[in-house]
């Protein structure tokens, strides 16, 4: 298991080549990645993500420890970046390997959901026009029923 | 007691992190401390239902015991991912 | 959409850096990376990879298209290999783009779901005793009636 | 028409892909001429539940009728991904 909390970009391509090299009993490799979505009216300027240094990496590790119980994994990788991003830069990423697929899919959309509503970040828009929090989505709440 | 805001209710309060003393016996307790003192907590604690609590960097409850605990932090739903 | 059905190797890093960049509406990618599984009694010399030329390459596309009609994507990647592939290697990647994760996540479960079953490959194991040809699961086919 | 043979029917049968003459209505009645030619022929397509079939390179079942086909194939379940 990999946590990686950090403000610099990563490089998505070697991450996850790395991540998916050397485990010959893992037959299935699920990565996710998100990336800052411009806003419906195009003018997003950037995103600055705050977080809560001592509790985030504890937090993530929980989630990742959570889904290693829970489905027969090989590996998970989590990164997840703070400070400011442009739309188009990649935020975060999470990856599986598992023996077979359904447990890569389900344990890499577990830590989604549960990064999503538990992992203590907060996403700030900054338009031309003002800044403002990202409002927490019920849907994101309801997907934690979910497991 | 260390008590931390983040997002927008470290904005509203209009700083990170202070030292407070405190017999709170729960986080509801410290809650209504805080309120007490000045409109900007007041109107930053005025719906719980919009804020979270982490009790030494653990997410819990209002309600939660703060017996030995060392740092109290709050702040809106979490937007990760 | 992008399909290729190659028998060289694929630098999946590369790949997947390639599709997630340049997608500023697109929030969520998603990839899945099939690798060559050893066997329990860690004896698998090579994986053959037999496909049907003709037919391959327009079954992966309708696949393909089923999954774009099905949720909001910006895009599809489908690489499978055939030919020879020895234990470690990666047989194919899946990777999906789409504004929200739960698109990106189900497209890609389908597009596997999918590819698994319908899509004209055959795998055939070689070990120093003689070689068999992978029997389709039940588990694959029941996959199916999810979608 | 060109009938095509995959996994082990082709192991099977012995060749990938011959042409056939044939009147065969449906995909079910080329089987049933198949199998009269020879014995690896019957061995091959003893079970059909075990085995699909691709008319012109789309997936059909073996009802389907072979008016205008050009190409046939019969191969076991797909093993793909």
């Amino acid at each position: 298991m990999r946590i990686e909390v950090q403000e610099a970009p990563f490089d998505l391509g070697r991450e996850t080549s790395d991540f998916a090299s050397g485990h010959k009993d893992m037959g299935a490799i699920v990565t996710f990645t998100g990336v800052v979505r411009d806003l419906a009216r195009g003018d997003l300027d950037r995103m600055e993500i705050e977080h809560y240094p001592g509790m985030t990496q504890k937090a993530l590790e929980k989630i990742a420890a959570q889904a290693q119980a829970r489905w027969s994994l090989g590996d998970v990788l989590v990164i997840h970046r703070h400070g400011a991003l442009t739309p188009g830069e990649m935020i975060m990423m999470v990856a599986t390997a598992a023996p077979h697929r359904k447990d890569a899919f389900e344990a890499a959309e577990f830590l989604m959901d549960y990064l999503k509503s538990r992992a203590p970040f907060w996403k700030k828009e900054f338009t031309r026009d003002g800044a403002e929090w990202v409002a927490a989505k019920d849907a994101d709440e309801d997907a934690l029923t979910r497991w | 007691m260390d008590v931390l805001y983040f997002a927008w209710v470290r904005e509203r309060i209009g700083l990170p992190r202070e030292q407070v003393e405190t017999s709170a016996v729960t986080v509801a307790d410290l809650v209504e401390e805080l309120k007490a003192r000045e409109a900007r907590y007041a109107a930053a604690f005025a719906d719980l239902s919009a804020l979270r609590v982490a009790v030494d960097q653990e997410l819990t409850e209002f309600d939660a015991p703060l017996a030995g605990a060392r740092e109290v932090a709050f702040f809106p739903p979490m937007t990760g991912g």
